[in-house]
């Protein structure tokens, strides 16, 4: 039983496919995705994260609809040589700190973000500790 | 870690600035620093006999242990067993030891309560460095004495020892509040051996 | 000629007094009005979802316990109720209503802490705050009778918890129960009837339910705007649709809302916890069997616990191993310190410490 | 020294009667009155608060923790003394003498039995206010020359609460005089033989509440307020500068209340005997109700300690002012009787009416 909000999703923005209770969209079409889900009443942006597949990174926000109660999930693959992905905190203020957080320690650079740099690791850090194949120099 | 003054940044530049102090201190401090020096059996026999030096120290010493003003510098979980000790169940008012005092320049006694992350090991090592001279400092917690759990992380510091030298080691995560007691009563024992003489040896 | 005025930058740096842990914000002050205010994160950060990958499930709880150490119990919950979800493991409904209890317990304690530290800063050298630990105290021994600890209590397993109540501890749990309303008394007649608390708190901080919602805080925050939402009614997990209790909603978003809503909340954690104990099955099944080498299958889920700091989640993806392949956990205090810029700017230094001080943020939880 | 007031001229006198030799000993009975109070001052204070939050004070060093406040002392006394390298070093140096001798000056005047006093000024009121400006400025001094943001901030808080507190204190003591018409603070207290706090109680009131905002004790300690700017003025002194800016804080408490118990409850008048005994008692119960007001009240923000002062405090003093000279013009020989419950009444009617007028912080419309 795909929520009826998948269904309207998919006609108006191309998104890959709905599985299950997520939706798998392509990284470029996220703003508009957003903007989309934004206007049909989940406008709570819930959690950005991110996890390291050794080849691609997988993307997942959540987002809720307060008052029917009701939550979605997005997620997007960005491939490894170069994770970009827009930035949704132009939309939404509360995406700020975590997709800092998410370039600080992930790597992923979110384009149009106006003050991305690290979050919790110090200036002169190398690396991106939560990867993989991140070694503790140490 | 002395600070020239033509280093001092503008503001935006401010954080790499930070960042180079925490990288070189990384570097520089990867083995424990060597423990303070108190004196044992027989020094303290040797020195005895003059009489008029221990009858100072004693005076001192009293005077210290009577009365350690911690300084407010908590970072993690176990500053809450701090407070829970500070507070009416477990007083440490009857120490004498309630004086909060915010600022390092007043305060005798860095209560290191908490892990400490690489981030906040110059800012440790400024405010020991600014308090005035006669301080102690208590390593509170397993995070505190060897970096506890977080061991094994990139950014936590192990101990710190490695940053500032310990006088008293309290284990437990967090410890008790009778363990913390116990472990300020250990410090004043320290405190009533030391001497004025052998202050900067 | 008007008088050439330059603003200064002060850093409310990670070592000052009211600022609840190693949290640095660097202030542009123009006299005492706040220009612009730039949290800077990071003193507190150990790696925790990093060191969790290195750790197999089970390892990873105690990890969990020390994220938000002032209301431990909560954290271990999503964690726990995320390695449920992908393993199959069912919990039985005993130790579902210890979890409610225990966590119960663990909200009003670290409200009070909340409630408390908000008038130490300002300025009341501690009374309130001392009268108010005297309840924390009894909770702290309550839940040591149970765990064992303190403050770092690793209480809750995958499919229950980890050790029965003990026999004396219902009876003394409901002695407490039936005292505490009489020291919330105490504590209103303390607060509400100040005139400086209230002169100090009413229309300080004026935070909009727009603004609230664009920025995702949740949890005291973002209930004290007017937006009404829980997670423990909303989207109700464990047993919390069989509670009914009603959630504290605020009109103008200041610190008196913030101040009234967390007060509020210890009362109606008071009745969950009253109904709770009536409706606990006995028997002594307190935990499903779980085998100790814990290999879950291939899967990723999201799961979220109402914390009293706020919606508390924990995104775990596991790969068929015994060790999670990443475990990210939605810090809700992380995010309601975004809402720091437009709260604080324009506030004066004096009121600036006091809007922080309301949004009750614990540092272990803010840096992971 | 008989009953003669003891301005003796310089001459064929005997030694003992000799100017010099008086001024002598009253100085070494001042100071040692003024050291000992000070001492016992900071030991009741750790203790009563203690007592107010439901704890023990220092009770390990000595009988009751009665030499706790020594052992301060002489600690702080040990230890090094840093002077901050960009400071203005001769204002660091001065600050804490600017600070510290004018609170012990005031002494001279006061009045401790029938015919012991050092100075029979027959101005002693102007002296008082005079000299207890000083340490004002050696306040904001402090906060000036240690470099550093928060203790400029403390300063420059300090020196408007001070200045603008100075006033309404000022006016109080005038209402003062129009009743004993006569300066010498000696004359007041003879010319009370009933307490002025029963003749004049909103003089009193006004007078206590301004003297609590100049030596900024709770709810005005906005200048050295640990909660927003760390440690206020005194945050760049260690050792013995600090010694004597902490003694400062209890050295202006002690006179304060040696000064309020002199002027409003009857100095050495006692029910049984006259001298040193019943104003030091007096002095004892002023202080406790200081240390009641710490112990509970938060602070007030600084503008709205300003607006309290320039808006409440300011008309009160002028109405009393008005009042008195009106009673003293139409009917001067009034019976007691009649003045006290009438001026009573007054006080009544004038703090209900510019309560109203005077709401601190209230902007936003009530919501419960």
């Amino acid at each position: 039983m795909t929520k009826k909000i998948y269904e309207e999703l998919q006609e108006n923005c191309e998104c890959a496919r709905i599985c299950g209770d997520y939706a798998e969209i392509v990284p470029d079409s996220l703003p508009d995705c957003a903007l989309f889900l934004k206007d049909n009443g989940y406008d709570y942006l819930d959690m950005i994260t991110a996890s390291d597949h050794i080849d691609e990174f997988i993307l997942t926000y959540t987002f809720k609809n307060l008052k029917d109660k009701d939550d979605v999930m997005l997620r997007a693959s960005v491939s490894r040589e170069n994770p970009e992905i827009p930035s949704l905190s132009n939309i939404w203020i509360g995406a700020d700190f975590q997709e800092r957080e998410l370039y600080d320690l992930m790597g992923i650079i979110f384009t149009g973000h106006n003050n991305l740099k690290r979050i919790v690791l110090w200036d002169g850090f190398e690396g991106h500790p939560q990867r993989k194949d991140y070694k503790n120099v140490a | 870690m002395e600070i020239n003054p033509q280093m001092i940044p503008s503001l935006d530049d401010a954080d790499a600035y930070e960042g180079n102090i925490v990288e070189d201190l990384r570097r520089s401090s990867l083995e424990p620093l060597p423990e303070k020096v108190i004196l044992s059996e027989e020094e303290l026999k040797e020195l005895n006999r003059n009489i008029i030096v221990t009858t100072l120290d004693d005076a001192i010493n009293w005077a210290h242990k009577a009365s350690l003003w911690p300084v407010t510098c908590f970072t993690a979980c176990c500053t809450f067993e701090f407070i829970a000790t500070s507070m009416a169940r477990f007083d440490i008012a009857r120490f004498g030891m309630e004086v909060l005092r915010p600022s390092p320049r007043q305060a005798d006694l860095l209560m290191a309560a908490g892990t400490l992350s690489w981030k906040m090991a110059p800012q440790i090592k400024r405010i020991y460095e600014q308090m005035a001279e006669p301080k102690w400092v208590v390593a509170m917690g397993a995070c505190a004495i060897s970096g506890g759990i977080f061991q094994d992380s990139y950014a936590v510091v192990p101990g710190y020892n490695h940053i500032i030298p310990v006088d008293v080691y309290i284990p437990g995560c967090p410890p008790r509040p009778e363990t913390l007691l116990y472990g300020l009563e250990q410090l004043r024992n320290k405190i009533g051996h030391e001497s004025i003489r052998l202050e900067n040896k | 000629m008007s008088l050439r005025t330059e603003e200064f930058v002060v850093n409310v740096g990670p070592q000052h007094p009211s600022t609840h842990g190693v949290f640095r914000m660097r202030f542009t002050l123009d006299g005492e009005i706040v220009k612009d205010v730039e949290p800077i994160f990071g003193y507190l950060h150990r790696g925790v979802e990093k060191l969790m990958e290195m750790r197999t499930y089970k390892q990873g709880i105690p990890m969990t316990d020390r994220l938000d150490y002032v209301s431990a119990i909560n954290n271990n919950w999503p964690y726990v109720l995320a390695v449920e979800e992908l393993a199959g493991i069912s919990v039985p409904q005993r130790a579902e209503f210890m979890r409610v209890i225990m966590s119960e317990m663990q909200r009003i304690s670290s409200h009070i802490l909340a409630v408390g530290s908000q008038m130490n800063d300002m300025g009341s050298f501690y009374t309130v705050f001392m009268y108010m630990f005297r309840e924390r105290e009894k909770l702290t021994d309550l839940m040591e009778m149970v765990t064992g600890q303190r403050m770092m209590y690793n209480y809750m397993r995958f499919g229950g918890v980890s050790m029965d109540f003990p026999a004396e501890f219902v009876p003394q749990l409901k002695k407490f129960i039936k005292v505490f309303p009489k020291y919330m008394a105490e504590y209103e007649d303390m607060l509400y009837d100040n005139e400086i608390f209230l002169a100090r708190t009413k229309g300080v901080g004026c935070f909009k339910p727009e603004d609230a919602i664009n920025i995702s805080t949740s949890g005291p925050v973002l209930r004290s705007t007017g937006v009404d939402y829980d997670l423990r009614r909303d989207k109700p997990y464990s047993v919390y649709d069989k509670f009914e209790f009603d959630v504290p909603v605020g009109k103008n978003g200041d610190v008196y809302d913030r101040v009234w809503v967390r007060m509020e909340e210890m009362k109606q954690s008071v009745r969950i916890i009253e109904q709770a104990l009536d409706m606990m099955p006995g028997g002594n099944r307190f935990c499903s069997k779980v085998p100790v080498a814990l290999h879950i299958p291939e899967g990723f889920t999201y799961k979220e616990i109402e914390s009293p700091r706020g919606m508390l989640g924990c995104y775990l993806e596991s790969d068929g191993s015994d060790k999670p392949y990443r475990c990210h956990f939605r810090a809700p205090a992380f995010i309601n310190l975004t809402a720091l810029k437009t709260m604080l700017v324009g506030q004066k230094l004096a009121d600036a410490i006091i809007i922080f001080g309301s949004v009750d943020l614990s540092m272990g939880e803010v840096d992971r | 020294m008989d009953d003669a007031v003891l301005v003796t001229t310089i001459g064929a006198t005997p030694w003992y009667e000799n100017f010099w030799v008086h001024l002598a000993i009253g100085a070494v009975v001042a100071i040692a009155f003024f050291f000992f109070f000070i001492v016992m001052y900071i030991w009741t204070e750790r203790r009563v608060i203690g007592l107010f939050q439901g704890r023990l004070g220092p009770n390990r060093v000595g009988p009751l923790g009665l030499i706790q406040s020594v052992a301060d002392v002489i600690k702080v006394m040990f230890k090094e003394d840093i002077v901050p390298d960009k400071s203005d070093k001769l204002l660091f140096w001065l600050a804490p003498f600017m600070a510290f001798v004018p609170v012990m000056m005031i002494l001279a005047v006061v009045p401790f039995s029938e015919n012991f006093q050092i100075v029979n000024l027959n101005v002693g009121i102007l002296y008082v206010l005079a000299v207890s400006a000083i340490s004002s400025i050696g306040v904001f001094m402090s906060g000036y020359a240690g470099n550093n943001k928060y203790g400029l901030i403390g300063g420059m808080r300090g020196l408007a609460q001070f200045i603008s507190y100075e006033i309404p204190l000022i006016l109080s003591l005038a209402s003062l005089v129009l009743i004993s018409n006569t300066f010498s603070v000696n004359g007041l207290v003879q010319a009370q033989t009933l307490p002025n706090i029963l003749m004049m109680p909103l003089a009193f009131v006004v007078y206590f509440v301004a003297s609590l905002a100049e030596i900024s004790r709770t709810p005005f300690d906005i200048v050295e307020c640990d909660s927003e700017i760390v440690a206020g003025f005194n945050i760049e002194y260690s050792s013995m500068k600090f010694a004597m800016l902490y003694l400062v804080e209890y050295g202006e408490a002690v006179v304060t209340s040696v000064l309020v118990a002199t002027l409003f409850l009857g100095g050495w008048h006692g029910f049984f005997i006259d001298g040193p005994i019943p104003l030091i008692i007096k002095m004892v119960l002023v202080f406790l109700f200081i240390l009641w007001i710490r112990a509970t009240l938060p602070r007030l923000r600084v503008d709205q300690s300003m607006g309290f002062c320039w808006k409440f405090l300011l008309p009160v003093a002028l109405v009393n002012l008005l009042f008195t000279a009106a009673r003293m013009t139409f009917f001067p020989d009034l019976s007691n009787w009649i003045v006290i419950p009438a001026s009573f009444v007054f006080t009544a009617i004038v703090i209900y009416l510019f309560a109203g007028l005077f709401k601190p912080g209230r902007k936003v419309a009530e919501n419960d």
